[in-house]
């Protein structure tokens, strides 16, 4: 069954120059225990679908449907106290982008973390004291890190303490926004390994948000690339990295750097769409090396060139439906 | 960081406080001006806190306004002025005036006072005579008779009197005027009052009142009254400017008067530039010094940073008003020293916030583009970081002026203000000093705190209209 | 220990403020040679009345016009008029920090005494109670509804408070006292007119209490009015900022109620810096609370502040200055005691 | 063709001050020593704290050393005052990260490209203009007419580091800092930057100290790669072969932690440097990478090895190739 059915998602902004279309109709499955890893370059929407999923919607929100259906509930149907009651961090939680500022500055850290048992599970302070000592073990924090205050606490650490805070209620879905981006390269490659071990040992279903293809290849299973409010590619990882179908994610893996191999890198000209009023038709059209006619003025279809591999292009769809 | 100046604008345009702030401005502005250019500068030590200017004016009485909304009609104050005269001769050569006037009126008029001005005579100074005719005909004779006194001795004829201070008699006070009316109310009503229970009664109700059945002179004769002066002269050259006959009403001008008689409307207008001009003085010195250390301590650091600091710490934790008051006390009650004193106090709040400003200006990679191209700290100061800052120096500059115009109030209301400079502060000293509030002179005490607030409040709503352009994190969500 | 370690900081750079400041006045007062002038009056009154006790009991008036010469000589060397008031300085802090201020000249106390040390001790406290209760009150007002307001900013609760604070700013603390004084006690006659007590103040101690509570309605809701517009306005600016932090964001998506995330995670942190703005602010109050006790004639120090400039008091009010400076430090160490507790990250 | 640069067992500290009275120094450059010729790109890699760019800011004197010595093009100018530093601010320029930071929003293209003419006295206007014309010809910022009245808030992260290399070029430098050029510019478009940057080398024969923490971008952009540490020099060396023969333990684990795009990377573990790095205020004793150091030899915690050239153009500090140590700071050096 699965963990995550989101079908036809719109999330848009009011804005001073007008209606962003953030996510634009986005539908996406994810099974028990699989990582998808959510790729896109800065204002993709990838940012926002994560809002969208955990309903953590900013005051200037405009547009919020589609369905999000997890473990079987439908969750669009449930109102906010409902939401926040029974969805949030106990069935999802989430590790934010840059996890400097995700803690409290003037609470100790080990109490922030041992919230969600005191409030979902009205468990007593000393009693979720052991639980939190023991998840942070299990990420390799110090037990006296309980009594720390966030600015004590190097860059490495917070990361550790954000992601034990996601994983103690053992929900069975978590988000993850960039959550190494600002992390320096050997502290990364510790997360990416701790988070390896994680989805191992729990079986938690993960989405992994980065703008870093490479970096997503280190967990995904399966992978979606967005651009400009559209999942315009998602399937295994295999297929999207080997054979890649949309020709974004074709320039996107051409200009990501190899280090153990030799390939001059390319790049793609101009800039990412502005969402406000983004291009007629297929949105990647004006910076598209296969552009044709009918992709700057009909949307593309969804199509579906080889098993589990899901491309919105009309080098696969056929011109006169 | 990239928001343009229309954006800037544009947002604080919406906003209606901040319209209202300019409104306003504009208003003071246009009263500053039509007052400094109507009033004498040294309005305040020759006019204001001079009493004999404001002797014929009403004391403590509403502005006459408000008869709009009372029952009781109160008598308005009049000022009757005539130099047309016409000289007589039978037995005595005269120079008669005739001065006729309204009343209509549920209660006595407060007062009454006779002045005459530009008295020429060549031989014995001559003796004026009063006579009061009221409505109903009764006539109250000889009411008074004041000889002009003679001439020091040494001057030559033409003897020239009166030009600059004219010749007052304030009847109330006049011992003769009580004395003719003693006799007026024997020969007319034969009653037997005497002068001294006349005075003590106030002689308004005998001049304008007639008897009701017990003799109490309470209903007023409503009509035309007539006043007569006749100039007894003894040289047919000897010849008199004008005279002047006060009705000294229950109710005055737009904004009434104080116990002093001052006519408020007159104190508060001038209020307007001398509140301004303290407001802006003291907020524009204060914003120079403050910004000025301020970017030096935060662009340079080191040592000069660490001695400003030291010194703003210092005075940010001294309590404004007592240093205020003993520093004014000390140092003298004159508009400067309250100025240097103010701005003495003010600068170091704004040097530290300019100075975490232009730290924080300082961390953006352009600084140190420029300082790699070679350019010099004063060129990098001017062009990079004050703009940056200038705005936020703006605003606390707006934001200043009410803070100085309500210092300089406290110190007046205090007693420490300065007296050749009238301001609403003083005027609400006064107040309170004569027990206003207490007497219910609402019209004392009211105005002029409202325009303390009123001219406070239109720089403060325009400071708060500028603050969230100048500061984006504070915009308001939409 | 972090806690004693920054305090003992702050405790010596306010102490250093207090040295400071009684400097900055004795030389002034010097220099303007206010205190010469000042002195020289003391003597010659001084001087005045021992001649007068001189002519009942010696005759001839060459040898009283000696001793008085004589007794004026060891007076001026007493108070030191000999040498240039430099010299003076020292012993003039002396005094003064160990609070023998001398003597008032007109006003004294209900047991009589003019000494400024009693006159000062029987006064304080009344000002500090007007002071503690208006600006807990302002405290209290001022979250409670800068919280509430910033949570829907915009609305018409939001638009009315804003405009609140500026009226709060801009209106003299002094003059609201005297239109409350007119309306309520003149027109309305509802609550008394000034004062601490009613003129034979009941006996019964929960009558004289009440009776208290009644005079000091007016002095306090004006002083309220005056600063409650600042912490209002601050703690929305500051709970504003804070709302817009990454961490509130992991409240919420943490599934905490709403006022937890509040209180927990955007008050508490805004704490600190609306703590550091009142501070700052509080410079002013203290000159609003001198005001309003003229006003409603409340026999605290402000009063006492102006008796002594009516009367051109001079020792007193230099007494007055200093003591309401040292108040005000004090009061700002103990604000500044809460901000180290608050926030975890100072360290000095 | 003599070196540009000269650096000489380089020191330059930062002082903190640490509660009210004592200040502590950061030994942000801790003795480094390298040459670079004219016309080459010297990539300068490592994590962040390791100093790489304290040293690019350094070899400007934007910060003043406190031991060793710097040479420009011949010329000492270790501990030269800044008024006697004018000609350096026309040869030597810098490009900074953060498009939105490195150029000042208030003032648009044309008052941005004129600061440096101006006060390098370039007098004419019309000298100026033709100039800063050609400059921003040559970054393909088209049409110029356009752009030079446009403000900073108007143009995309790249077209912003475009104008920066424009600025940069201006005055004909010969040494170009470029630190992180291009890290806060999206994928897609970072290489088309990088592109532009080594045409700009090509034709002005500029040498380039190119700071990152990004190693794969190094490979594609300079000549040599250096790996800093904790404010030393660890490793030094042709890029390709740097990248694909580490010797330096510390070179080896940061190129193992970086994924290539591969969908087998989600299976495997990868090897990792243990720990968090050192901060540079008291740094570890002997080899500053023996607390994280899998191959950590005895030697190691006491001596400190030194930068020795193993094979022809390849340097690295570590005792696994050479038993050289770092005598003492010399005496005279301003601590």
């Amino acid at each position: 069954m699965m963990v995550l059915k989101i079908r036809d998602l719109y999330l848009y902004y009011q804005t001073l120059r007008g209606e962003v279309k953030a996510v634009d109709g986005v539908s996406l499955d994810i099974e028990p225990g699989e990582a998808l890893g959510l790729v896109g370059e800065s204002g993709c929407g990838k940012t926002s679908m994560s809002l969208g999923i955990t309903r953590l919607l900013p005051k200037n929100v405009e547009t919020y449907k589609g369905s999000i259906e997890l473990e079987g509930v439908e969750l669009m149907t449930l109102t906010n106290e409902q939401y926040r009651n029974d969805v949030n961090w106990q069935k999802i939680s989430m590790v934010f982008q840059g996890a400097m500022n995700s803690l409290n500055p003037v609470l100790k850290v080990g109490p922030q973390v041992a919230e969600p048992l005191v409030i979902h599970r009205e468990m007593k302070e000393e009693q979720a004291k052991v639980e939190v000592l023991e998840i942070f073990d299990k990420v390799g924090l110090p037990p006296e890190t309980y009594d720390r205050y966030a600015h004590e606490l190097s860059g490495g650490m917070k990361q550790r303490v954000v992601v034990a805070m996601a994983l103690i209620l053992n929900p069975p879905f978590v988000i993850l926004d960039e959550p190494t981006s600002a992390l320096d390269v050997s502290i990364q490659a510790q997360t990416m390994n701790l988070l390896k071990r994680l989805k191992k040992e729990r079986d938690i279903a993960m989405i992994f948000i980065t703008h870093d293809i490479a970096l997503s290849s280190d967990i995904s299973d399966k992978m979606a690339v967005m651009y400009g409010g559209h999942i315009v590619e998602m399937g295994s990882a295999e297929q999207v990295i080997l054979s890649p179908k949309h020709p974004y994610t074709e320039k996107l893996l051409a200009s990501t750097p190899r280090l153990r191999s030799y390939s001059q890198p390319d790049f793609i000209p101009g800039a990412p769409p502005d969402l406000v009023n983004p291009p007629t038709g297929c949105n990647f059209h004006p910076r598209c090396h296969m552009v044709m006619d009918i992709c700057r003025e009909r949307d593309p279809p969804t199509c579906y060139p080889e098993e589990g591999q899901r491309v919105e292009c009309w080098l696969y769809g056929d011109k006169n439906e | 960081m990239g928001f343009s100046a229309r954006d800037a604008l544009s947002e604080f345009w919406t906003s209606r406080t901040s319209k209202m702030g300019v409104a306003l401005i504009v208003i003071l502005f246009g009263i500053s001006a039509y007052v400094l250019v109507s009033y004498p500068l040294n309005f305040g030590t020759q006019y204001w806190n001079k009493p004999q200017h404001w002797a014929d004016y009403p004391k403590g009485v509403p502005p006459s306004w408000t008869q709009t909304f009372s029952s009781v009609r109160k008598p308005e104050h009049m000022i009757l002025t005539t130099d047309v005269s016409e000289k007589r001769t039978r037995g005595i050569m005269t120079i008669d005036f005739n001065i006729n006037f309204d009343l209509r009126a549920d209660i006595f008029p407060q007062f009454t006072s006779f002045s005459l001005s530009d008295l020429t005579f060549y031989d014995t100074p001559p003796i004026i005579h009063l006579t009061l005719t009221k409505p109903d005909g009764s006539k109250i004779e000889d009411l008074l008779v004041e000889s002009v006194p003679y001439p020091p001795s040494g001057q030559e004829p033409p003897y020239v009197k009166y030009v600059e201070s004219p010749l007052r008699v304030y009847m109330p006070g006049s011992p003769a005027v009580r004395n003719a009316i003693a006799g007026y109310l024997r020969t007319e009503f034969g009653s037997t009052l005497t002068p001294l229970e006349i005075r003590n009664m106030g002689l308004e109700q005998f001049l304008f009142g007639s008897p009701d059945e017990e003799g109490e002179f309470t209903n007023i004769v409503e009509g035309t009254y007539n006043l007569e002066v006749q100039v007894e002269i003894f040289h047919e050259d000897d010849t008199v400017g004008s005279v002047k006959f006060v009705v000294g009403g229950q109710v005055y001008g737009f904004m009434g008067t104080d116990t002093l008689g001052r006519d408020l409307a007159v104190g508060l207008l001038f209020g307007f530039p001398v509140a301004l001009f303290i407001g802006f003085i003291t907020s524009t010195l204060t914003t120079i010094v403050g910004s000025v250390l301020g970017i030096t301590s935060g662009y340079m650091g080191g040592r000069v940073d660490e001695l400003i600091q030291r010194v703003c710490d210092v005075l940010n934790t001294l309590p404004q008003l007592p240093i205020l008051i003993f520093l004014v006390f000390i140092l003298g009650q004159n508009i400067w020293n309250i100025i240097v004193v103010l701005v003495f106090f003010g600068w170091s709040g704004l040097t530290i916030l300019i100075r975490s400003m232009v730290l924080q200006a300082k961390q953006e990679q352009f600084i140190e583009a420029s300082i790699a191209s070679g350019a010099s700290s004063r060129w990098i100061m001017a062009r990079h970081i004050f703009p940056q800052v200038a705005p936020f120096i703006f605003t606390q500059m707006i934001f200043f002026t009410p803070g100085a115009i309500l210092a300089e109030a406290a110190l007046s209301f205090l007693g420490l203000g300065d007296p050749t400079l009238p301001t609403w502060g003083q005027i609400l000293e006064r107040g309170f000093q004569t027990g206003a509030i207490f007497l219910g002179y609402w019209w004392w005490i009211i105005p002029p705190g409202l325009l303390i607030v009123v001219t406070s409040l239109c720089f403060v709503f325009i400071a708060q209209g500028l603050e969230p352009v100048v500061n984006p994190r504070l915009r308001r969500m939409r | 220990m972090r806690l004693g370690r920054s305090l003992l900081i702050k405790a010596l750079s306010l102490l250093m403020v207090v040295v400071v400041t009684l400097l900055l006045m004795n030389v002034i007062l010097g220099a303007t040679g206010f205190s010469d002038r000042m002195l020289g009056a003391l003597v010659n009154e001084q001087v005045r009345v021992y001649r007068q006790g001189l002519l009942g009991t010696i005759a001839n008036p060459d040898e009283i016009t000696r001793i008085v010469a004589e007794h004026e000589e060891t007076l001026r060397r007493a108070y030191g008029l000999d040498q240039p008031w430099v010299m003076r300085l020292p012993q003039m802090i002396w005094r003064v920090m160990t609070f023998d201020l001398g003597e008032a000249k007109s006003s004294q106390t209900f047991t009589g005494s003019t000494l400024i040390k009693d006159l000062i001790a029987e006064r304080l406290p009344k000002t500090v109670l007007l002071i503690t209760t208006s600006v807990a009150l302002s405290a209290f007002l001022g979250i409670t509804i800068g919280t509430k307001i910033a949570t829907k900013p915009g609305s018409r609760l939001d638009r009315f408070f804003s405009n609140y604070s500026a009226f709060s700013y801009a209106i003299p603390t002094w003059w609201t006292g005297l239109v409350f004084i007119m309306v309520f006690a003149v027109f309305l006659r509802v609550l008394p007119a000034g004062g601490m007590y009613s003129s034979p103040p009941p006996t019964e101690s929960i009558a004289r209490f009440l009776d208290l509570l009644l005079h000091a309605i007016l002095p306090i809701s004006t002083l309220v009015l005056a600063l409650s517009g600042a912490w209002i306005y601050m703690t929305r600016t500051m709970v504003l900022n804070t709302a817009q932090q990454d961490f509130v964001n992991v409240a919420r998506a943490k599934g905490l109620p709403e006022n937890l995330v509040m209180r927990r995670y955007i008050v508490r942190v805004a704490a600190p810096p609306i703590l550091t703005n009142v501070i700052l602010g509080l410079a002013g109050s203290i000159g609003g609370a001198i005001l309003t006790e003229t006003v409603f004639g409340w026999p605290g120090m402000g009063l006492l502040y102006w008796n002594a400039i009516v009367t051109a008091d001079e020792g007193l009010i230099i007494a007055l200055t200093f003591i309401f400076t040292l108040i005000y430090v004090i009061a700002r160490m103990i604000l500044e005691v809460l901000y180290v507790i608050l926030d975890p990250r100072v360290e000095y | 063709m003599s070196d540009i640069l000269e650096l000489h067992n380089l020191r330059m500290y930062y002082s903190v001050r640490k509660g009210f009275f004592k200040t502590v120094p950061v030994k942000a450059v801790d003795g480094v020593s390298f040459n670079l010729p004219r016309g080459e790109i010297l990539a300068l890699v490592g994590e962040s704290g390791c100093g790489k760019t304290s040293l690019g800011r350094t070899t400007l004197r934007l910060l003043e050393p406190v031991g060793g010595k710097l040479i420009f093009n011949g010329q000492e100018i270790t501990h030269q005052k800044q008024k006697d530093l004018m000609w350096l601010r026309k040869e030597a320029q810098i490009i900074f990260q953060d498009p939105y930071s490195s150029i000042n929003p208030f003032m648009n293209i044309h008052q941005i490209m004129e600061e440096p003419l101006i006060v390098h006295k370039v007098e004419d206007p019309k000298v100026r203009e033709e100039m800063i014309h050609r400059a921003l010809q040559e970054v393909r910022l088209s049409p110029v007419e356009e752009v030079v009245r446009k403000y900073p808030h108007m143009l995309s992260g790249g077209q912003r580091q475009r104008v920066t290399f424009a600025r940069a070029l201006l005055l004909d430098p010969i040494y170009i800092v470029a630190d992180e050029p291009v890290s806060m510019i999206d994928a897609s478009s970072r290489v088309e930057l990088l592109r532009v940057l080594s045409n700009l080398q090509k034709i002005h024969n500029l040498s380039i100290l190119y700071i990152t923490h990004d190693i794969s971008t190094a490979k594609y952009v300079s000549d040599n790669l250096a790996v800093m540490y904790v404010g030393k020099m660890v490793e030094k060396g042709n890029v390709l072969k740097v990248t694909e023969e580490p010797m330096h333990p510390y070179t080896q684990g940061l190129i193992s932690s970086v994924p290539d795009p591969d969908p087998n990377n989600r299976h495997a573990f990868r090897e990792v440097i243990p720990g968090e790095p050192p901060n540079a205020i008291n740094p570890p004793p002997g080899c500053r990478f023996h607390t994280r150091c899998p191959h950590v030899m005895p030697i190691c915690h006491e001596k400190e090895p030194k930068l020795i050239e193993v094979e022809p153009d390849r340097f690295t500090a570590c005792f696994l190739y050479h038993k050289e140590i770092v005598e003492e700071e010399g005496p005279g050096d301003k601590s």
